[in-house]
């Protein structure tokens, strides 16, 4: 490969940066710290893309970056504070499992990625797996927030991150085609994902109070004795 | 068909006819005298055969002509076994169609015929004897065939005079097999006949009766023709046994006139000896419980099946 | 980036009508336009189908997607049909109508475009389309409901599109190094070089791509937005969802399957695919039992049968066959039902109770298409299962035990609401409560755009069962080839 | 040959499309069991002319999944059911063209397609085909069970249909692998193709094993019998009769044609003993409850379990037989199974209709409320007679001859040489002789309460004779079994090819036109002998008595044991002093009925001082269909059950299961190394 050392290590620098905010946003109890966590991932991850778009010398990467940055560092954050406030949901971000055990089993993720990513076939890029294996982390500790966290923006909160994982991927290998549209695409996913659950939710809101709605108007299961065949 | 065996199957239908009442009259007698009493002479069935025939039948009114036709029916069915049973000669002309198992058919034509003549009426007499009569016969027929699977190991063939013939010459020998055939074949025939102890042929009480039970609304011809049925069966059955285990003396169709003579002799034997060891057996033993029978039919069904199996072990299951 | 080529043109025309539709005021109008739309898109792709098979840009027409594409757009015309007789009982307000029109032809679009893409980036963007508009489909209907599972489809498919996105660049790195470090997406590329890729990497791929597009695909363990999203849409909505959507999705896991089964080092996509599939089905057999909602209940069937085709595609080889033959055919009898359900104006299976008595051709209809659906002969789901068990049995003996019960418990739990609908007392208001609302059709018109659907899809299910064109057979046959 | 069964297929459909048209024109109704009738017979024709002078080669029809392609052949077997299912469908149908001159479309279409079901089944040359035409047997005669719910709507017929529709499924699901396993890899479905490769060792006991639960169950083989008694009676009496007749011959065909023409060559001794045990259990319970049923068609269906378990004996026995290399024995036995099949389809299609008359005719199928019916409709009493003797199995009549021919198959079937099978076999014998024994006394108690004795009720005096082309169909199943019962012989020449392809033995040594033999040692049945013989003794003794004994019967009240003459308020005598159904049944009851079917009797007395009568109560149940549907229904209840839990969960559970999933897979990934 034709790059210096310095651009690899930067590189697996701030992707790391995103990893390390990951568990940041694990560690969060309350919903300002989760938003503030979500932004500075944001950053990093534009950091991230952008250094890639540098050293690759692809400028669409530039334009990935800004939207990363513009997306979920600055709007996303805003609007769901503003939500926060307009929903008044509560602001304490309560966990399922408890901070401890969470922590525990992002540690192990992160260890199940590298387990499974890293064993190398001897002639492909050692330092391409790497960075794969962080973004795969990230993944996956997206999808652990999304599970353990009971507050709605737990649920925000790690399909982000799982997003930002998803760009770190498609960020780091060279060359990778439609890289751009891809980002963006996903990016237009995870946008209409968040807008459209909280407008769902406005909607649910102004209908009125009360979840679990699909489970009580056919309420399912027979009456006992009436089995037949 | 050779001449011969027209001959004999003649004189042994016309012996049987003749003879079936004679032998009920003469089991009568034997049970009288054994009992201390003097009782009425053997002749006495054919008495009351001929004064019934010439009285008028009285039919119920709501008798069809099920009641009509079935005693010539049974009467024809039980002949027709008669007739392909032998007697004092082998070969006579129906032997070919000596099946035991078309025997043991016709046997259940015939009480198939009597069950219906007792229902037709409608009583619940009638009902209840045929009910019973069917139910017995359940258990008989399975411990007959399974009987007849004993011989057709032992001789090869279903056919009684070919049964016999080997039987005759001593071919299977003595064997525990046999033995245990012979109970069963027993039992079976008590039951069939409606002796004791599964039914009492002179019981005056309704409740206890089987067969009498089935003919309480008949009369005239048709209980004469009832009663010839039900000494023509046993006729039959003695004469089963008789071809079956005791074979010896029994006259080939052809050995003319004296051997003829010889085996009416030896036949004639047989049959007073069966007679007076049924008289005897009935004089010693008490009528079971209606709701016994079928343990005793169990009990015989069972035997022959012990039979047949003793017979696999003996045969060295090829 | 779309070559105006007739490919193109497929996919360009609903979008395009998606937009207009959604700026047209008169539901009356959107109706017809709707339905016009709907039958271009059918005729081209008939037209598609007289095409030689081969790439063009980045989409391609090879035998696997096109039968798929046809059925897609001939679904795609009968549910237009019926929802413009179907309309006034949806409950839509002219606004949520409009939008409404506009998302099912975007997703026709995208159906489409998912089918013929060539490139798994492209099918990607395709099938978020798909899923988002149909999401919207839902969340447009009426009722609290509604919303609530709307919520739940788009978390899930959500994160499914999510994972899907994750193993399409997995996979891209995969075949990096040997493109002399240029990645690529395209499926002939990607062919061409996955026997040398590193077999560890493309397992990771197919291992996202399988849990993000089974997402979609309706396979369990990750069905769980389908129900509900089935039961709570429209009915329009209700039918492509068991009719499309999962084929599609279904159909992106096979392309999958067709680069990483190349390489003999990864884990045997077959054999993942096979033990979701059966997972789907034994799950499905057990949870139609307690159903209450009838488009629930169509909902899980439809996972069984998704499942029954994954095992097929699963098995490889003349299972193959037979899974393309399955899809076809439970697509087409499964949305005969939604129709007829949605035409019967009642949700609740209780409620279909005596249906065969109080209207009979519907209730008659109903019948025959569940007794189609349970897998009863002449109906074409008979001679794919067939096929499919026969295949299976001799291939995994230990499968038949599975495979015969799973099947046999969901034909049963089809059949004790077969008999229902045909012996049952009719429910009071049977078929009498559908909701006012404004009429879109002349009325002469409805009974014809309402009952013609599900009749046509019967008959077109029989033929596919006795007397499958030797043509088709061919391109089936071809299909299954490919599949693997 | 082959031409004509597929001209006579289009046929049938075409029927079933003019029975879709009967809602418009009434008149088509007549129409279309015309035609039925006039297919039958031309399926009679047809197996008759491919018995005698063979069939052709398969057609390959035009229709149909591409690797499956539909094919027809008409063989030997084919053509011996046949011509069994011809002659049934004839009876039916001109039973059907007597009493539905109008009828619902839904009952039109269902009943052609019925008998085209069964006669693909019977017609077909590959497997496919054959499920084909099985599962559209199946489905057809669901089809006339909902049409006949619908018309009474009880819940009887209901449970019934449902029963019935459960119980094809499960057949068509044990059958369905049980021919794919046949297939093997290749996947050639034809006959030629499945005869070349048969199947062995562990895959040969499993095929075994589906083809008994799958076409045993539509036979009606213990221990899946339960849904026959309830299923036959419900349908009208025409379709009863090809259900208990016609389709329970089609199951036992698919066994003959799977199990013995197909995987019967190469096997152990051990393949028939399954299907012997079986027959022999279903001979028995079938017989001990027709002995106990009170509804007259329930005891036809139950008699009909009875027949069908002994015919499945005669295959299992030749099974036997052949693989120890007894052809001839084999041949016997084989040659058993299909005259008895062929005899239990005209007795009990008579047997049926008969039934059919008196519920017409009398208003009831109760045995209860009938009685004295031989009075009214002298007729159908003396037709039935014929039946019910045949099914009784007296001789000279056709049921006599095949359980004749089966018991000599199974007295030398000890010559197999192994214990087990000696053992098996003596068993077997007693089991079939009792259940003959049992079957007559069904019969006895079917004939005797229907026609003989008083009426039971008043609605049983107003009964009238049949119809003239019910009455006609009645005689001519009468004559055919006459007919048949009188030469078994022939009938065995000409069933030769079917008896050669179960039993791969040319056929019996001795059949001539007038005698049947087992072998040449073994012993004769000569039936038209018997017939002279009966017909000399019972003739001559009534030209005798005609002349010693010429007087006139007199007619009088009956005796009854001194009972009182009966009150003016009971015209026909009080109904109790006669046996009720149920009382006659009573000696076999106590006799068999506490083990095998759960009877029960229990007296309750009054208190002392209470002036309340003392009651009785009786009764059984066959425990065999809830013993086995109870479990598996409470099983797949708690599987549901089980399921349901995951209908429960919120939305972070199920994100939690497909992380899982995922989580499942990269550890899959991360041990399995499949390099």
């Amino acid at each position: 490969m034709g790059f210096g050392q310095l651009s690899f290590d930067m590189a697996h620098l701030l992707a790391g940066g995103v990893l390390l905010l990951c568990f940041v946003l694990l560690y969060q109890r309350r919903v300002a710290a989760v938003i503030h966590a979500l932004a500075l991932q944001g950053v990093a991850l534009a950091l991230a893309v952008a250094w890639q778009g540098w050293v690759l010398g692809m400028p669409g990467l530039y334009i990935a970056a800004l939207a990363a940055l513009g997306a979920k560092a600055v709007a996303i954050p805003i609007g769901l504070r503003l939500l926060v406030r307009r929903l008044e949901l509560r602001r304490a971000v309560d966990s399922a499992i408890g901070i401890g055990p969470g922590m525990v089993a992002g540690v192990a993720l992160v260890a199940l990625a590298v387990l499974v990513v890293l064993p190398a076939t001897p002639g492909s890029g050692v330092l391409a797996r790497e960075g794969l294996a962080i973004a795969l982390s990230v993944v996956l500790l997206g999808m652990l927030m999304m599970i353990i966290r009971r507050h709605p923006i737990g649920h925000v909160a790690g399909l982000l991150s799982l997003e930002n994982g998803l760009v770190l991927a498609a960020a780091g290998p060279r060359g990778l085609p439609l890289v751009v549209e891809l980002a963006t695409a996903a990016l237009v996913l995870v946008l209409t994902a968040v807008a459209g659950f909280f407008a769902l939710r406005l909607r649910d809101d102004v209908a009125g109070p009360g979840p679990g709605l699909l489970h009580q108007p056919y309420a399912e299961g027979d009456p006992p004795g009436k089995a037949g065949r | 068909m050779t001449p011969g065996g027209i001959v004999t199957q003649l004189v042994h239908l016309a012996l049987m006819l003749a003879l079936a009442p004679l032998l009920v009259g003469l089991v009568r007698w034997l049970k009288a005298r054994l009992m201390g009493r003097r009782g009425a002479t053997p002749l006495q069935p054919w008495r009351d055969l001929l004064k019934l025939l010439r009285k008028q039948p009285l039919l119920a009114e709501s008798a069809s002509a099920v009641s009509i036709a079935a005693p010539y029916l049974a009467l024809g069915a039980t002949a027709a076994a008669v007739a392909l049973v032998p007697g004092f000669a082998r070969g006579m002309a129906l032997a070919p169609m000596a099946d035991l198992i078309l025997v043991a058919g016709l046997l259940a034509l015939s009480r198939f015929a009597l069950a219906l003549a007792a229902m037709d009426v409608g009583t619940a007499f009638g009902d209840l004897g045929a009910a019973r009569q069917m139910s017995f016969a359940a258990l008989a027929e399975p411990a007959f065939i399974l009987s007849v699977l004993c011989f057709a190991i032992l001789a090869g063939s279903t056919n009684i005079d070919a049964i016999g013939a080997v039987f005759a010459e001593g071919g299977p020998g003595l064997r525990v097999s046999l033995l245990l055939a012979l109970l069963a074949l027993l039992a079976v025939a008590l039951a069939e006949n409606g002796r004791l102890p599964v039914d009492s042929p002179s019981t005056q009480l309704e409740l206890t009766m089987v067969h009498e039970a089935m003919l309480l609304e008949t009369s005239g011809r048709y209980l004469a023709l009832w009663e010839m049925q039900a000494a023509l069966r046993l006729m039959l059955w003695l004469s089963l046994l008789a071809a079956l285990f005791l074979p010896f003396g029994t006259a080939p169709a052809f050995s003319g006139v004296f051997g003829w003579a010889a085996g009416l002799l030896a036949w004639a034997v047989k049959l007073a000896g069966l007679a007076v060891a049924l008289a005897v057996f009935e004089s010693a033993t008490a009528r079971m419980r209606l709701f016994r029978v079928p343990e005793f039919l169990g009990a015989a069904l069972l035997l022959a099946l012990l039979g047949a199996v003793f017979l696999f072990l003996s045969t060295g299951s090829a | 980036m779309l070559v105006p080529t007739l490919p193109g043109l497929l996919v360009a025309l609903p979008v395009i009508g998606g937009v207009a539709l959604g700026a047209i005021p008169s539901l009356r109008l959107a109706a017809w336009l709707n339905i016009a739309l709907a039958a271009a898109g059918f005729a081209l792709a008939l037209a598609l189908a007289a095409l030689p098979f081969g790439v063009n840009g980045l989409l391609h027409i090879d035998a696997l997607n096109l039968p798929l594409l046809l059925l897609g757009a001939l679904v795609g015309l009968t549910t237009a049909c019926f929802s413009a007789a179907h309309l006034p009982a949806e409950g839509f307000t002219p606004l949520t109508g409009r939008a409404s029109h506009a998302a099912f032809q975007i997703f026709l679009g995208a159906h489409h475009l998912a089918l013929l893409a060539e490139n798994l980036g492209l099918a990607w963007v395709a099938i978020e389309t798909a899923t988002l508009a149909s999401v919207s489909m839902v969340a447009l209907h009426r009722g609290r409901a509604a919303i609530e599972a709307a919520r739940k489809f788009l978390i899930m498919a959500g994160l499914g599109i999510a994972l899907a996105l994750f193993g399409t660049i997995v996979l891209a790195l995969a075949t990096q190094p040997l493109l002399g470090g240029e990645a690529s997406l395209s499926l002939g590329v990607l062919r061409g070089v996955a026997a040398q890729a590193d077999g560890r990497l493309l397992s990771l791929a197919f291992a996202f791509l399988l849990v993000g597009y089974g997402t979609q695909a309706g396979l369990a363990p990750l069905h769980s937005w389908l129900p509900d999203a089935q039961a709570e849409g429209p009915v329009a909505m209700s039918a492509v969802l068991s009719g499309l959507l999962l084929n599609a999705a279904l159909h992106a896991i096979l392309r999958a399957k067709t680069v990483v089964g190349l390489n003999p080092a990864s884990l045997s996509p077959g054999a993942l695919l096979l033990g979701l599939g059966l997972v789907s089905l034994l799950l499905a057999s057990m949870s139609l039992w307690r159903r209450r909602d009838a488009r629930r209940f169509l909902a899980w069937s439809s996972i069984g049968h998704v499942g029954l085709a994954a095992i097929g595609f699963g098995l490889g080889g003349a299972a193959s066959v037979a899974a393309m033959l399955h899809l076809l055919g439970h697509s087409l009898v499964k949305t005969a039902i939604v129709f007829a359900v949605g035409r019967a104006g009642r949700r609740d299976l209780a409620g279909l109770a005596g249906l065969a008595t109080a209207r009979p051709i519907l209730g008659w209809s109903l019948v025959t298409a569940m007794l189609a659906l349970a897998g009863l002969p002449p109906f074409s789901l008979f001679a794919s299962e067939f096929l499919l068990l026969q295949q299976g049995v001799t291939r995994l003996p230990w499968l038949s035990l599975p495979l015969a019960l799973g099947l046999l418990l969901t034909a049963l739990a089809v059949l004790r609401q077969v008999h229902a609908i045909a012996l049952g007392l009719a429910a009071p208001s049977a078929g009498t409560n559908l909701p006012p609302g404004p009429a879109v059709l002349p009325p002469h018109l409805v009974p014809w755009m309402a009952t013609v659907p599900v009749h046509l899809h019967l008959l077109l299910a029989l033929l596919l069962g006795l007397a499958l064109p030797s043509a088709l057979y061919a391109v089936l046959a071809e299909a299954g080839r490919i599949a693997g | 040959m082959t031409a004509a069964l597929a001209i006579l297929l289009c046929a049938l459909l075409l029927l079933a499309l003019a029975g879709g048209g009967a809602a418009r024109w009434s008149a088509l109704a007549r129409g279309v069991h015309g035609g039925c009738l006039a297919v039958s017979v031309g399926l009679m024709a047809l197996g008759g002319a491919v018995l005698a002078g063979g069939g052709g080669a398969p057609l390959l029809l035009p229709v149909g999944p591409p690797w499956a392609p539909l094919s027809l052949a008409v063989d030997g077997l084919s053509a011996w059911f046949l011509l069994l299912l011809g002659a049934v469908g004839a009876a039916a149908g001109l039973f059907a063209w007597t009493h539905e001159a109008t009828a619902p479309p839904r009952r039109l279409i269902a009943y052609p397609l019925f008998l085209f079901g069964m006669a693909l089944t019977l017609g077909a040359a590959d497997g496919f085909t054959l499920i084909l035409g099985f599962e559209a047997m199946s489905l057809a005669s669901w089809g006339l069970l909902v049409a006949r719910a619908l018309e009474s709507r009880g819940e009887d017929e209901r449970l019934a249909a449902r029963l019935y529709l459960g119980f094809a499924i499960f057949g068509a699901a044990c059958l369905i692998p049980a021919i794919a396993l046949m297939g093997g890899l290749a996947g050639d479905l034809s006959f030629a193709g499945l005869r070349a490769a048969p199947v062995q060792g562990g895959v040969a006991a499993l095929v075994m094993a589906l083809v008994l639960l799958g076409a045993g169950s539509r036979a009606g083989l213990v221990p899946l019998h339960g849904w026959l008694p309830i299923a036959h009676p419900v349908a009208p009496a025409g379709v009863s009769a090809l259900m208990s007749c016609a389709m329970t011959k089609v199951a036992l065909y698919v066994v003959a044609r799977l199990l013995l023409d197909l995987g019967g060559p190469a096997q152990p001794p051990g393949w028939g003993a399954p299907l012997l045990v079986l027959g022999a259990a279903s001979a028995l319970l079938g017989a001990l409850r027709a002995t106990q049923e009170v509804d007259s068609k329930v005891l036809l269906a139950c008699s009909t379990i009875e027949h069908v378990g002994l015919v499945a004996m005669g295959l299992g026995l030749s099974a036997i037989l052949r693989a120890a290399d007894l052809g001839p024995l084999a041949s016997v036995a084989a040659g058993a199974a299909l005259l008895h099949a062929l005899g239990h389809a005209l007795f009990k299609t008579l047997l049926f209709l008969a039934a059919g008359e008196v519920e017409h005719g009398a208003g009831s199928r109760r045995l209860d409320a009938l009685g004295g019916l031989i009075h009214a409709m002298p007729l159908v009493a003396l037709c039935t007679l014929f039946g019910a003797a045949a099914a009784a199995a007296l001789p000279p009549l056709v049921g006599f001859a095949g359980e004749w021919l089966l018991l000599q198959a199974l007295l030398s079937a000890w010559r197999v040489g192994a214990l087990w099978v000696q053992v098996l076999v003596a068993v077997a014998t007693a089991v079939a002789a009792l259940s003959t024994a049992l079957g007559a006394a069904a019969m006895l108690r079917f004939w005797g309460l229907i026609f003989l004795g008083r009426a039971r009720t008043p609605r049983t005096l107003g009964a009238q004779e049949a119809a003239p082309p019910a009455r006609a169909a009645l005689v001519a199943l009468v004559v055919l079994s006459v007919g048949a019962g009188m030469l078994p012989g022939s009938l065995l020449a000409l069933a030769a090819p079917a008896v050669a392809q179960i039993s791969g033995h040319a056929g019996l040594v001795v059949a001539g036109p007038l005698v049947v033999s087992a072998s040449t040692v073994a012993s004769d049945y000569w039936p038209l002998g018997v017939l002279g013989l009966l017909a000399l003794f019972a003739g001559g003794l009534a030209a005798v008595l005609r002349r010693w004994s010429p007087h006139p019967a007199a007619r009088g009240p009956v005796w009854d044991g001194g009972f009182i003459a009966p009150p003016a308020h009971l015209p026909f005598g009080d109904p109790a002093t006669q046996a009720s159904a149920a009382g006659f049944a009573q000696p076999l009851r106590r006799l068999l009925g506490g083990r095998l079917l759960m009877a029960r009797e229990v007296v309750h007395l009054a208190a002392p001082g209470d002036p309340a009568p003392a009651r009785l109560e009786a009764g059984f149940h066959d425990p065999v269909l809830p013993a086995l549907l109870r479990p598996l229904s409470a099983g797949r209840e708690r599987l549901a059950g089980a399921a349901e839990w995951l209908r429960d969960l919120g939305i972070r559970q199920f994100l939690g299961i497909a992380f899982g999933t995922l989580l499942l897979l990269l550890v899959l990934l991360a041990l399995v190394d499949p390099a």
